[in-house]
């Protein structure tokens, strides 16, 4: 019973993680969204977009980066995890 | 395109005030109270400057009318962060008090401080409701106002010629400052239109414009004497 | 490996204890901010309801308190990752008690000061206008886009470092497990996670350092990119990011000063650290006098008469008392006490610290009032005097700030536990071995 | 609204004048959504302009009222009315917000409490009228008509001031008043030439122009002709174009758009002009002809009795070295000079005397030394001098059948005749009014009508009128608003605002050429308000027959009609109409061309409410004796109407003795002897406080008279010079401020022996030192939410001072003190 009920809050745990980093991705997706957006607007407006595309040149990348070190910590992490567990069962 | 502008003859205006009280009828600009006042919130869109020049007793004292300048090159435009303040294709710079969501940047971003801020949702008494221009928008609390060279009239000036089928006139469209000023000092017409008043005044050899070094090109042109 | 844990903790307890034990004056601290902050709120909702109106601004001072502080929180917050930043890389190994309160600081203050461009909105129910028509050739929207990617990053780079430090909380069972499980992401401090933990901050150690700098150069931007006189000038961007270290680093040792008192860490945070950031803070406070300097020399020496009326508004007019209060605050106090090493202590340090916060919060008002106080076009002078709304929302803005220390130190250890661990457990030997590396070969000097 | 208007236009294919015909035409053919159809129904919002004249103050400016559905939405000068050309002063914009102001009397009211009290009761138009005829009546059977007092506050030349002494008149009482009296300020003219009138000077024909004070700009008759005329001669690249110089004590609105500003000692003109004279006349720059042919005391004269007198020349080359009247006016010599000269080389050269001239204990004396340079120039009458205007050929009322009552009462004396020695020369005294009042002299007052006007914020010493008011068991308010006066009456009848009612002006003073404006309704009446003449009309037809004959309308239009009717039989001037010039008409007229040709009378009613007025720009040529009407028939410089003046008060005073002569002329305020009484000069302004600063008031033209103070934008405009709006302020000069440690925008106390009042300092070098300027309008104890309270009122600074010849306050009289407030 004990067995199963750990088992569920592990499961529980570990999907609430993966919400989490999606809510991340969800942001920075959201980010390069209004910033295409603007651009957008400002290539319509003929209002200067050369620098609207210059700031997004430089912003976009960064929020990329950060969710990607992000992603790659915690499928780093899990990785070794199920490894370590698998060792763990081989013992 | 019609590029409109003024000219304003420093010679002949003699800062009686009747631009300012003209263009706050014509507008709707609010009025703030005492309190409000003492606090230096006072909204004008035609604003007036005194300059003292020279030593007692030779004193010289220039009175400037101040309107919006309407720069070719807006400083104010460049930086509002949501398209509130823009310039058309006929060069005004217009705002969207819809849109605006009140940060000041054009203002502190304006050199010439010709924009002003609703620091409190603009009261009137009933009475004065009944007697505003209805061509005008009342404009909210926590929005950026300014001289408009009274693009309302332009619309219906528009309306007219089109009307008619025939091209604006000079003289045609003109702001309520121009149109009222007692002393013939303010001029407005068309930069375009080689024939207006205004482009004739722009190019003589008495026009300057306010801090033509900071490349903003007003479209406010000031004639005086240089003595 | 059992026994060595325990053994461990043991010897760290001190650190764990603020998370453990709660006392009557921590609720009653609380309880006090949080009375604080709801009064700020109430003051705040009353001027979103009658308009900006309630607060001291007027027509040539369109800018007050809010954007001063807006400028200087954000300054703070560039104690923080910025310096723990450079400390890691540069593998200032006493840094390792002091990282965690920088990055934490970083956060909290970066929100706070976020905030504030949305307090002086006119009409903050339309700041999703931005959004739906927002200008990204705005430094404004610059500044919105710079700090987002500054608080993601920091807080990124606040939280990977303490992974392995949420895990321990986890082991150690008690209150929240599940909490901590959430956040320590499976940690087992294998290894493989060791080596992708310490590449991952590798990384952003390396991108935070640019994207801090960016940051207060956007924010002095705002200014600079203006035609206006005292605010269009080239040096803003590096003369704002100096002034923010500086005042960060002020900052931080508040921060540090009051822990180490009120959580006992003297036997963590020595008289040592202290001594080094406020080496630290010498330099920055000389080569802020530095850029100020060359601040004015420009102005001064170019004469263009609309910046001279702002230079003398500022030396000699109704803000004078505070410009020279700034040279006190952020040169005379912090240089006498930091280049004695009798006035060195850490009470000095603190009455140093205290006054670069004050001389860069005035530093910041000197910056926003005058210019906007002198319009050109011989029209009046402005005078702002800031109203009780404002004094109100700054005070709330602070509580906010010691609140959110004091909720963070109840949840995590403000002091990185496995940072210090690895120092006692392998620093020594590394840092030989590092020195070693810097040393002539003896073979190559007889040659 | 605007936006829909035209997306409508834009379905309907853009054509304005489409709306109304498009609304139910297109509605098949074109898909137009209902919303805008219930817009367009509900009209488009009609757009009318009616012309009226501006009633915010007295120059009688031509507006055009711009309605929205009829209401008013705008104003803005009438371009065709040749006074103002479209031009308008700030004030006049906010003549609706008197229209709409929140604070109007709505209808008559009754005073409950005690005077000044605040509390009224609503009382019906009949019960009223009711209360004040039976008392008139009442009074006029026991003989007393004499008792009951009009003053008309509304100085403006026109039919309602004929109006009203018309039914005074009938009624039988000679206490009709209007104030402050014009003819006050034409007895300088009327001594030297002759002239109850006020000159028009021809500055467009000038090169050179000399003002002593007079803001002609700004405080002005009509500041805004002026303003049109300045205009006009900036026209012209600076070497060519007129030069302007402004002699005056602050840097005024005239001062500031004059070539050069002269500052003066307050008080001290009258020694500069005398000083230029000297030159003038020492380097002969005057005109010799003129002098020779035209004038009357230039050179020493012997009378008809042998007796000697000394001429003007001499008295000014004894007493008016310029390096004398340098140590008076604190004008350097040199200055004086080169004024001078300027004067006498650039002919045509003209003087002009004003307000700050006029408003002092030696006014008189003053405006008679610069009108004498005039004469000196030979200025009378030329181009480019100084001009008086015909009077409109208007119908004069009805000629009156005094009953008994009337002509008892009419025989008795003024209230406002001065019973010692002064004011021998004032048409009205509002100083011997109020003392007169309070003595009971020569007979109390019982009821007393006052229209327009506010005497207890405008007038010195007014709480002593105050106190007179209280005395009088009926007090009469015609107003629109409740004010600091109406406060002490018994009885407020509403009068209509400028933009509902009719009237009819003519000649405002000082302006070139004959005109009568035609004020007319915009709009209905908001409220249950009369107009004051109808009300009039009214009463004497209520009092009797006799009263009522004397004016037989029905309506105060239909006198109009009537005074108007023979402009049109007379065949002078023109409507005013579009693009009509002067000199066109001019040109017509001498060729016996008339440019108005009007089938009927009915049309030229038409077109004269249509257009707003009628004007005559042609003046008779005028016979010497019509020019100079003393008794010489000759330009006085010895001025034998003073002479006689004075001999009479002597001869009241008891016999012509040089004992009583000096008591007069110590009564009179006169420190002189001998001939140079009767000539221009300088008088000195005796201050017996011992205060270190002159104290000078001014109207602004964001608020002339005080008026417009309840008028929200103007009292945010108010001082728009100086960015002071709802304040009121007071300008020194930086060493004057140095001195008492004052810096710009402190708050200060000034303080006189009367009182004190607590400003806002503004330090600039528009100012002479040793003077303080504080603008008179604000400092209101009533008058509504937008005037009570704000700023103050420097005339409660002033002590009770008149020039004792003519009556007028002495404004610049007083001397003052100024601290630190806290």
């Amino acid at each position: 019973m004990k067995t199963i009920n750990n088992e569920l809050r592990d499961k529980i745990i570990f999907a609430a993680q993966l919400v989490s980093i999606s809510l991340i991705w969800l942001l920075v997706i959201g980010i390069i969204f209004w910033i295409s957006n603007l651009i957008y607007l400002s290539v319509d407006l003929k209002d200067s977009p050369g620098i609207s595309i210059g700031i997004s040149l430089v912003a976009i990348p960064v929020f990329i980066t950060l969710a990607s070190i992000l992603t790659y910590v915690f499928v780093g992490f899990h990785r070794e995890k199920k490894k370590h567990l698998n060792t763990d069962s081989g013992n | 395109m019609p590029k409109w502008a003024m000219a304003i003859d420093l010679d002949k205006c003699t800062g009686c005030g009747d631009c300012m009280a003209a263009c706050k009828l014509e507008n709707n600009v609010a009025i703030v109270d005492a309190e409000q006042a003492a606090d230096d919130r006072v909204m004008l869109w035609m604003d007036m400057m005194t300059i003292y020049e020279g030593e007692y007793p030779n004193i010289k004292l220039k009175r400037i009318p101040k309107p919006c300048f309407h720069c070719d090159n807006p400083p104010c435009i460049k930086v509002c962060p949501v398209h509130a303040t823009y310039k058309n294709e006929e060069g005004l710079v217009a705002q969207i008090y819809n849109r605006c969501i009140g940060c000041r940047y054009c203002m502190a971003a304006c050199p010439y401080t010709a924009k002003v801020f609703n620091w409190y949702e603009p009261e009137w008494a009933d009475e004065f409701k009944t007697c505003m221009n209805p061509d005008v928008s009342l404009r909210m609390k926590g929005v950026v106002e300014k001289c408009s060279f009274c693009a309302h009239r332009l619309q219906k000036v528009k309306e007219n010629a089109r009307a008619d089928d025939r091209e604006i006139s000079d003289g045609e469209y003109s702001p309520a400052c121009a149109d009222s000023c007692p002393a013939e000092a303010i001029f407005f017409g068309d930069l375009e239109n080689k024939e207006s008043k205004v482009f004739k005044l722009s190019n003589s050899p008495r026009a300057f414009r306010e801090l033509e070094d900071l490349g903003t090109i007003p479209k406010v042109f000031y004639l005086s004497e240089k003595e | 490996m059992n026994e060595e844990t325990k053994n461990t903790v043991d010897i760290d307890e001190a650190l764990y204890r603020p998370i453990y034990e709660t006392g009557k004056s921590f609720y009653f601290a609380v309880g006090f901010l949080l009375f604080i902050i709801g009064f700020t709120l109430v003051v705040y909702i009353r001027q979103v309801y009658y308009g900006l109106g309630v607060t001291g601004m007027n027509q040539p001072v369109t800018w007050g308190f809010y954007i001063v502080n807006f400028v200087f929180f954000v300054g703070i917050s560039h104690a923080g990752t910025l310096i723990s930043a450079i400390l890691r890389l540069s593998k200032a190994e006493w840094r390792r008690p002091i990282t965690r309160m920088a990055e934490v600081i970083t956060a909290i203050v970066l929100a706070i000061g976020g905030l504030h461009p949305i307090i002086d909105l006119g009409r903050p129910d339309r700041v999703l206008n931005i959004f739906t028509a927002g200008r990204l050739q705005s430094p404004l929207l610059w500044d919105v886009t710079s700090i987002t990617a500054y608080f993601t990053a920091s807080t990124v780079y606040l939280y990977l470092p303490m992974i392995p430090d949420i895990a321990k909380l986890r082991d150690r069972g008690g209150k929240m497990v599940w909490f901590y499980e959430f956040l320590s992401w499976g940690w087992h401090g294998t290894e493989h996670q060791k080596k992708v933990l310490s590449r991952a901050i590798n990384i952003l150690m390396v991108m935070v350092i640019p994207i801090a700098i960016s940051v207060h150069t956007v924010i002095s931007y705002i200014f600079s990119m203006t035609l206006q006189p005292g605010w269009h000038s080239t040096i803003f961007g590096p003369y704002f990011v100096v002034g923010a270290i500086f005042s960060g680093i002020a900052a931080l040792m508040i921060v540090m000063i009051s822990f180490r008192k009120y959580f006992h860490l003297e036997n963590y945070l020595k008289l040592v650290h202290f001594r080094h950031l406020g080496t630290l803070l010498l330099i920055m406070s000389l080569l802020w006098f530095y850029f100020t300097f060359s601040e004015y020399l420009t102005g001064v020496f170019g004469a263009e008469p609309h910046e001279m009326d702002v230079i003398f508004y500022k030396f000699t007019g109704t803000y004078a008392i505070f410009f020279w209060g700034m040279v006190v605050c952020n040169f005379l106090i912090p240089v006498v006490i930091l280049a004695f090493k009798k006035f060195k202590t850490i009470p000095g340090i603190l009455i140093a610290s205290i006054s670069v916060v004050i001389g860069m919060w005035l530093e910041r008002l000197n910056i926003v009032i005058p210019s906007l106080a002198n319009p050109r076009m011989g029209l009046d002078m402005g005078m702002y005097t800031p109203s009780f709304t404002e004094w109100t929302l700054f005070i709330g803005g602070l509580a906010v700030f010691v609140l959110g220390f004091l909720v963070f130190s109840k949840f995590f250890p403000i002091i990185s536990i496995w940072e210090i661990e690895e120092g006692r457990k392998e620093s020594v030997k590394e840092v030989e071995k590092r020195v070693t590396s810097y040393l002539p070969d003896p073979a190559n000097s007889v040659e | 609204m605007e936006i829909q208007r035209r997306d409508f236009l834009k379905l309907l294919g853009g054509a304005s004048g489409a709306i109304a015909l498009g609304l139910y035409g297109c509605r098949n053919s074109i898909d137009v959504p209902e919303r805008l159809i219930e817009l367009a129904k509900r009209g488009p919002g009609i757009e009318s302009w009616k012309n009226t004249i501006c009633g915010q103050c007295p120059a009688g400016c031509g507006v055009s009222v711009r309605m929205i559905d009829g209401i008013p939405v705008y104003i803005k000068g009438n371009p065709n009315y040749p006074v103002n050309r479209g031009g308008m002063c700030p004030s006049g914009h906010s003549a609706l917000e008197m229209l709409f102001n929140p604070d109007r009397i709505k209808n008559p009211q009754k005073r409950i409490g005690v005077e000044g009290s605040r509390k009224w009761e609503k009382i019906s138009w009949d019960n009223s009228l009711k209360i004040v005829s039976d008392k008139m009546k009442e009074l006029r059977n026991s003989g007393l008509a004499h008792q009951v007092a009009f003053l008309n506050g509304n100085a403006q030349n026109g039919l309602m001031d004929k109006h009203f002494a018309q039914f005074m008149n009938a009624y039988g009482s000679p206490n009709y008043y209007s104030f402050p009296s014009i003819k006050n300020q034409t007895v300088p003219y009327n001594l030297l030439q002759g002239v109850e009138q006020i000159p028009a000077y021809d500055l467009l024909n000038a090169k050179y122009i000399l003002s002593f004070g007079s803001n002609f700009l700004e405080e002005g008759y009509s500041p805004i002709y002026y303003t049109k005329i300045y205009s006009q001669l900036r026209d012209q690249s600076v070497e060519r174009r007129t030069r302007l110089v402004q002699i005056d004590s602050r840097m005024s609105l005239t001062a500031a758009n004059a070539d050069r500003w002269v500052p003066i000692k307050p008080g001290t003109y009258a020694a500069l002009a005398l000083g230029v004279a000297y030159v003038l006349i020492r380097e002969e720059l005057y005109n010799k002809n003129f002098v020779q042919t035209s004038t009357f005391g230039f050179n020493d004269w012997t009378d008809s009795r042998g007796k000697s007198h000394i001429g003007f020349m001499k008295n000014v080359i004894n007493n008016y070295y310029p390096e004398e009247v340098s140590k008076i006016t604190g004008v350097p010599a040199e200055t004086i000079l080169q004024i001078a000269r300027d004067l006498g080389n650039n002919k045509p050269s003209v003087v002009l005397g004003g307000q700050g001239a006029e408003d002092n204990t030696n006014g008189t004396f003053t405006q008679m030394a610069i009108y004498s340079l005039n004469a000196l120039l030979g200025n009378i009458e030329k181009e480019g001098g100084v001009y008086f205007v015909d009077v409109p050929p208007l119908a004069e009322l009805p000629s009156i059948v005094y009953d008994e009552a009337a002509r008892s009462g009419l025989e008795k004396t003024k209230v406002a005749e001065s019973n010692d020695y002064t004011y021998p020369l004032a048409d009205f005294s509002f100083d011997a009014f109020t003392k007169n009042i309070l003595n009971d002299k020569p007979y109390p007052v019982s009821v007393l009508f006052i229209y327009k006007g506010n005497p207890l914020f405008q007038t010195l010493n007014h709480h002593e009128f105050a106190e007179a008011l209280k005395k009088i068991p009926l007090v009469v308010s015609f107003d629109s608003c409740i004010n600091e006066t109406s406060e002490y009456a018994d009885l407020i009848l509403p009068d209509h605002t400028s933009l509902e009612k009719w009237d009819a002006f003519s000649n405002v003073p000082s302006v070139g050429f004959t005109h009568v404006g035609i004020q007319q309704p915009v709009i209905n009446p908001l409220y249950d308000t009369k107009n004051t003449a109808d009300v009039i009309l009214k009463l004497s037809s209520m009092i009797g027959q006799s009263v009522a004959n004397a004016l037989p309308f029905d309506t105060y239009e239909k006198e109009i009609r009537f005074s108007v009717e023979k402009l049109y039989t007379s065949g002078e001037g023109a409507i005013v109409t579009e693009g009509v010039k002067g000199a066109w008409l001019e040109y017509l007229q001498q060729r016996g061309w008339q440019i108005g040709r009007y089938n009927s009378f009915d049309e030229f009613w038409k077109l004269i409410t249509e257009n707003g007025g009628w004007w005559n720009p042609i003046r008779k040529q005028k016979k010497v004796e019509d020019l100079f009407k003393t008794s010489s028939g000759k330009f006085e410089f010895y001025s034998k109407n003073l002479e006689e003046a004075i001999n009479n008060v002597v001869r009241k005073a008891g016999g012509e003795s040089s004992e009583n002569m000096k008591k007069v002329l110590q009564a009179l305020n006169i420190h002189t002897e001998g001939d140079a009484v009767f000539l221009p000069h300088y008088e000195v302004v005796s201050i017996e406080e011992n205060m270190p600063l002159y104290l000078v008031t001014y109207n602004l033209l964001t608020n002339r008279d005080g008026n417009s103070s309840n008028q929200p934008m103007m009292q945010e405009l108010f001082g728009y010079t100086v960015h002071e709006h709802w304040n009121t302020w007071a300008e020194i000069n930086p060493v004057t401020a140095k001195a008492n440690g004052i810096s710009d925008k402190n708050l200060i106390w000034v303080e006189s022996p009367l009182g004190s009042i607590k400003v806002t300092a503004r330090v600039n070098p528009g100012i002479m030192p040793g003077v303080v300027s504080v603008p008179f309008g604000m400092g209101h104890t009533s008058y509504g939410r937008y005037a009570k309270g704000i700023g103050s009122n420097p005339v409660s600074l002033m002590k009770n001072k008149y020039d004792k010849l003519n009556g007028i306050p002495a404004l610049q009289a007083t001397k003052v003190k100024i601290s630190l407030a806290n």
